[in-house]
């Protein structure tokens, strides 16, 4: 479903993106995680070319892209391919919780409003905001905000959805939510790259699980495999704060 | 002290009025051709579209540099003798006496405020956020598409006060009209200070006609602007510490 | 011939351009006072407390609504008389100080809007940012707010300095001979013969003048923008 | 206004900086000089108790000006009528005249005064200054058949020159030294086909200034008396227009 | 040393603060959780008047400011005691990392600008941004922001630290380094407010625990109480997800 091969990334000087392959199939929920400033927003981003890689190929869905400078068109073509939860929101400041839900249907999926005014309702509904449709994104707590950001993806229904951190802001109860929809969704064959630092969601959302340091992939497989038994020494040492003593544990 | 002859002025003051509409027709066609204008000469420049944004640099800092005056002398004097010489190489006949002064004023104000108006809206097109951009890609709306729902509506709220300052400005501005025979409020105002000399009086009466009728705009795009703005963070409530 | 009115031409311009210093002495000082003002009357209005507010808002309208020409006159002709009253006598002030004052008060005015706008664009958490770590008010405003504003507000900035430079014209009606008035004076000594030619050469000083404001402007952007994204990259 | 330099009381003299030579107009160093200058010249010298300064300024600014005080009196080609005397000081004595002529292509003979011009068009004129004053009165008594008018803030007389010898407008109604001196240098098709009137010009004080009025006055006719202003009207003019319009016809003027 | 005394807030017709009584003293870290939208944040935002109680009063190391329109010295004095973290990180746009640490303290601690210097340099080494001091916000990635929103607060040295899911963008290294530095400066005497999401950190940071829901604190007490034998029903369900299938447990 995604394919991608040898992709570069400089920031001026800064190398953030050093030959990244990757696959991933239909239905995957792929899960990365790695240090802070490891390159995962940035990989994500260049899924969808919110990002231009300097260097490389990406595909999606059977539609593929090369280079820093594809047409205006083929970039469209694979943006409506996927969807994106941002690590910060990017709630469109203009529109109500209900708008920003509704306007990606209603502008590029060309749907009748009264259409997407129930799905939107429906999803907004199942992450718990059915009190907040009218409210504009500055009225809302922050945790209020992701899931915003998470209904518009989900409402969009692409062949692939790309998570920033979708459940930085929100609390145990809601993440488990959140679990249970991506479950759901990837049940229906949608193909889901997530980038998160909670072990914990990681090891239940995914099927498989990719370990970045210092934009490239170190370790990946299994969740078992790669958080259960890590081989590399860095993801050894990346994953030791999970150990605790035993009294704290649940 | 009575220098001024309040009698004078009040007497003369519906005469003046008579200026309004001409004022009103010429500025609000200007505005709005020059907002049309001025957005897509922003746009050119925003995105460096090569060729147009070196025409539309030019032209910015061309217009904005010469005097008004000046612009409306070029096609005040200009087309007649363009017409003059098209009549003489082509046997035409197209009359330059035929076209009101009005019209030359406002293809003049347009062109003056389109320019002026791209800068007002490049800088708030700039000052929008770049995230609101890439979400609104990312659920697959075209640059096109994402411009008109997302970053203009934002991008206009900011530019309320400055769209503000340039129509009032080109409210009064239009009295320079008065050079290519347009006769608005200060026009009719000197016309009727001449006989007796009563300039102070006229000017008076000018100021307080311009007063009233920009006070409306003033009201009008005060309340656009708080009606546009609802969905902010105010940085203008309760944060004064 | 051709050089003979090539070197008429060239003293035309040089008269006109000797009279640059002075439009630009106007347009330095009014836009000095005129920014502080500008930030004064804009801080006021986004602070919204009621009496400082009215008198704020009233000030705005009435400079942005009436026109600059009756606006020097109550300066140059009304103040002085007002002053009188009082037994203050400053007719014999240079014109100068009158006209300045009359341009710093209304372009203030038009500033105010702008950099309003500008202040409001830069965003509520950049000032809880500045709070949280102890500013007062008026250090955030000087140290975080107004320089972002200030870039925001550069393009528009750039707007009103050139209307300014071009509204300096007006102090001819008092008698001061800039760059405009040289050229109504060289224009009525001629009857208002070869009014082409002149007007052409005042546009190119104008001209010339508004590219080196723009990019003034534009390398100053361009220092300001480290750090920020455009919605096209 | 009294204020006092070197014991001298000051009068302040507004000059009109839309310059009309030959009456004033300015120096290569923006001096002022002609006609009203070489006049006052002569009044300084009959008035050695006061110090006169001269300050440029817009014809209505100035107006404005002398009616708020802040100039003592005006000199340009200010006309006179009832209205503007309600408002401002007008002395008893004129220091010059404006010659107004019509103007018209050399070939044409039916435009001679300005009935003649009922129904015929003129080139767009400025609201203010003395020649519109002349045509709005004219309306003004005429008010069955009035001029037809256009106006325009500033207008420039060698376009409107250049409109009369391409036949856009059929006559102009100019100051014949203005049309004198411009016909040197444009060499237009064009001539004067008749003197409409000598219009006596004067300064214009404000309405306090009597007593200043009163000196004024008095040095001027002393002025016309010794033949001083004649000299200074021939120095410029070419003729004496202190002398009567049948004089200066034959005298003056050589149309060409 | 933090004293709230029915703390009342509304926003419009929703009463989101519901009369707040607190205590914390000298030392503590007091970490706050709860649903999303439970008011946490507008909790933490009131204590250093960010936000203005319609009700209450405050109190912080002994100076103490009551309700709406208290004086803008008042206000002053109150925030130069706290220093925050925000969740959506505001750094200062237009100032560099290292700027952002040092502006307050050269213009509210009026500092040399060498002292303030070397202070905020060992800070961003702490937090791991050495390399960044440089870069601008933009240039930063999530968890990079945040960390440099935590060591400007800490730089400032202040009586309280308020903390808004300071470790939402982390990674499990990182949380761990930043719970090393909580606790080390809470051993130092400077007081904290937490406010979190990630019950683990909840655990290892507090040595005592609110629990918020709609608006008013249902429970505190010891972690070890509140976390592990919760006695209110709602608590309970919150923390449920927490429990997990023992296969997964390292
Ligand atoms: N500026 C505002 N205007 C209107 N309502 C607001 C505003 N800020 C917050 N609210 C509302 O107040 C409630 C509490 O918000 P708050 O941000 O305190 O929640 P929170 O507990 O921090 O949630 P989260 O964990 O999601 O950050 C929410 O329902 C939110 O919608
Ligand atoms: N716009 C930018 N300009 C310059 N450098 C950038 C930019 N965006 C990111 N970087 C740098 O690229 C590196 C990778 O950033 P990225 O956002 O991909 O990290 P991340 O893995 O998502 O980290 P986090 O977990 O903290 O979100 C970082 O070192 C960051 O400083
Ligand atoms: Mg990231
Ligand atoms: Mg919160």
């Amino acid at each position: 479903m995604i394919e991608l091969k040898n992709i570069h990334k400089h920031f001026k000087t800064n190398h953030v993106l050093k030959g990244i392959n990757l696959e991933v199939n239909k239905g995957d929920v792929l899960v990365i995680i790695g240090p802070s400033g490891s390159g995962k927003t940035t990989l994500l981003r260049c899924i969808n070319y919110l990002e231009r890689p300097d260097e490389g190929q990406i595909s999606v869905d059977g539609f593929s892209v090369q280079g820093k400078h594809p047409s205006k068109h083929d970039i469209l073509t694979l943006r409506r391919k996927t969807a994106m939860v941002f690590q910060h929101y990017n709630l469109f400041k203009n529109k109500t919780v209900l708008e920003n839900v509704m306007e990606g249907l209603v502008v590029a999926k060309k749907m009748t409003k009264s259409e997407a005014k129930e799905i939107s309702l429906a999803l907004l509904e199942k992450v718990g905001l059915a009190e907040k449709v009218n409210d504009y994104p500055s009225q809302l707590s922050g945790g209020q905000q992701q899931r915003v950001g998470i209904a518009r993806a989900l409402a969009l229904n692409p062949s692939v959805i790309l998570f920033d951190e979708p459940t930085s802001a929100l609390d145990p109860e809601m993440v488990g939510e959140v679990l249970a929809i991506i479950k759901q969704i990837a049940s229906e064959g949608i193909t889901m790259v997530i980038v998160t630092h909670e072990i914990d969601f990681a090891r239940d959302a995914a099927n498989r699980v990719v370990f970045m340091d210092d934009g490239v992939i170190v370790e990946q497989g299994h969740p078992q495999e790669v958080l259960v038994q890590p081989k590399h020494e860095r993801l050894k040492q990346f994953l030791k704060r999970l150990v605790r003593e035993p009294e704290y544990l649940i | 002290m009575s220098i001024i002859d309040f009698e004078f002025a009040w007497r003369h003051f519906p005469e003046v009025l008579k200026g309004v509409p001409v004022t009103l027709l010429i500025a609000v066609i200007s505005m709005i051709l020059g907002i049309i204008f001025g957005l897509i000469i922003a746009l050119c420049r925003i995105y460096k579209v090569p060729i147009v944004n070196r025409i539309v640099v030019v032209y910015v800092s061309f217009i904005r540099g010469v005097p008004m005056i000046v612009l409306l002398f070029v096609l005040f004097y200009g087309i007649p003798a363009l017409f003059d010489l098209i009549n003489k190489q082509l046997g035409w006949s197209l009359d330059a006496d035929q076209i009101s002064p009005v019209i030359y004023a406002m293809i003049a104000y347009t062109l003056n405020t389109a320019a002026y108006q791209s800068e007002i809206f490049r800088a708030s097109i700039n000052a929008t956020h770049s995230g609101q951009m890439e979400a609104a890609y990312s659920v697959g709306m075209t640059t096109a598409q994402a411009l008109r729902r997302i970053i203009l509506p934002q991008a206009l709220v900011l530019s309320l006060p400055n769209l503000g300052n340039t129509f009032i400005g080109l409210i009064k501005a239009t009295s320079l009209a008065f050079a290519v025979k347009v006769i608005e409020i200060m026009g009719t105002a000197k016309i009727i200070a001449n006989d007796g000399y009563k300039y102070l009086e006229m000017y008076l009466v000018a100021a307080v006609i311009y007063w009233m009728l920009c006070f409306v705009f003033e009201v009008l795009f005060a309340q656009l602007e708080r009606k546009m703005r609802r969905y902010e963070a105010r940085m203008d409530e309760g944060q004064s510490a | 011939m051709m050089s003979s009115s090539f070197s008429d031409w060239l003293d035309l311009l040089m008269r006109v351009l000797n009279k640059l210093p002075l439009t630009l002495l106007m347009l330095g000082v009014s836009l000095f006072f005129s920014l502080i003002i500008g930030v004064i009357v804009a801080i006021v209005r986004v602070q919204k407390r009621p009496i400082s507010y009215a008198i704020a808002t009233f000030y705005l309208s009435f400079m942005r609504c009436t026109p600059l020409l009756v606006q020097l006159f109550l300066v140059y002709f009304g103040l002085p008389q007002l002053l009188l009253l009082v037994n203050i006598d400053i007719n014999g002030w240079d014109r100068f100080v009158f006209v300045v004052i009359a341009f710093s008060l209304y372009t203030g005015a038009y500033l105010s809007e702008v950099i309003r706008s500008a202040y409001l664009a830069v965003g509520k958490d950049q000032l809880e940012a500045a709070y949280s770590v102890g500013m007062s008010y008026s250090q955030a405003l000087l140290r975080i707010i107004l320089p972002q504003a200030f870039l925001v507000a550069l393009p528009d900035l750039g707007n009103n300095i050139i209307e300014l430079l071009k509204d300096t014209s007006l102090a001819f009606t008092i008698g001061i001979i800039d760059i405009m008035g040289q050229v109504r004076i060289i224009l009525g000594n001629n009857y208002g013969i070869g009014m082409f030619e002149i007007y052409f050469t005042i546009s190119l000083v104008y001209w010339g003048t508004c590219i080196v404001i723009e990019n003034m402007i534009g390398l100053l952007e361009k220092g300001l923008k480290k750090g920020r994204v455009s919605i096209a990259d | 206004t009294s204020s006092e330099k070197d014991g001298k009381k000051v009068v302040k003299v507004a000059l009109s900086d839309e310059v009309n030579p030959p009456f004033l107009y300015t120096d290569e160093n923006n001096n002022p000089i002609g006609y009203d200058m070489d006049y006052m010249k002569e009044i300084e010298k009959k008035l050695p108790e006061y110090k006169f300064e001269y300050l440029f300024g817009e014809e209505e600014a100035n107006l404005v000006g002398v009616d708020t005080g802040k100039y003592t009196f005006a000199i340009n080609w200010f006309f006179k009528n009832p209205e503007r005397q309600k408002k401002f000081l007008f002395p008893e004595q004129e220091f010059g005249y404006s010659l107004t002529s019509l103007v018209t292509k050399k070939d044409r003979n039916d435009v001679k005064t300005l009935d003649d011009m009922v129904g015929k068009k003129f080139p767009p004129m400025a609201p203010s200054g003395g020649l519109r004053t002349i045509l709005n009165s004219y309306n003004a008594q005429h008010p069955d058949h009035p001029l037809t008018l256009e106006t325009i803030e500033h207008a420039s007389n060698a376009d409107n020159l250049k409109r009369v010898a391409e036949g856009k407008a059929d006559a102009i109604f100019l100051n014949v030294t203005t049309f004198n001196e411009m016909q040197k240098q444009m060499k237009l098709n064009l001539k004067v086909s008749g003197i409409v009137s000598k219009e006596p010009i004067w300064v214009v004080f404000n309405k306090n200034e009597t007593e200043l009025a009163q000196k004024i006055d008095k040095a001027t006719a002393e002025l016309i008396g010794d033949g001083t202003l004649s000299k200074l009207s021939e120095k410029w003019f070419d003729v004496d227009f202190f002398k009567d319009l049948d004089y200066i016809n034959q005298e003056g003027f050589k149309f060409e």
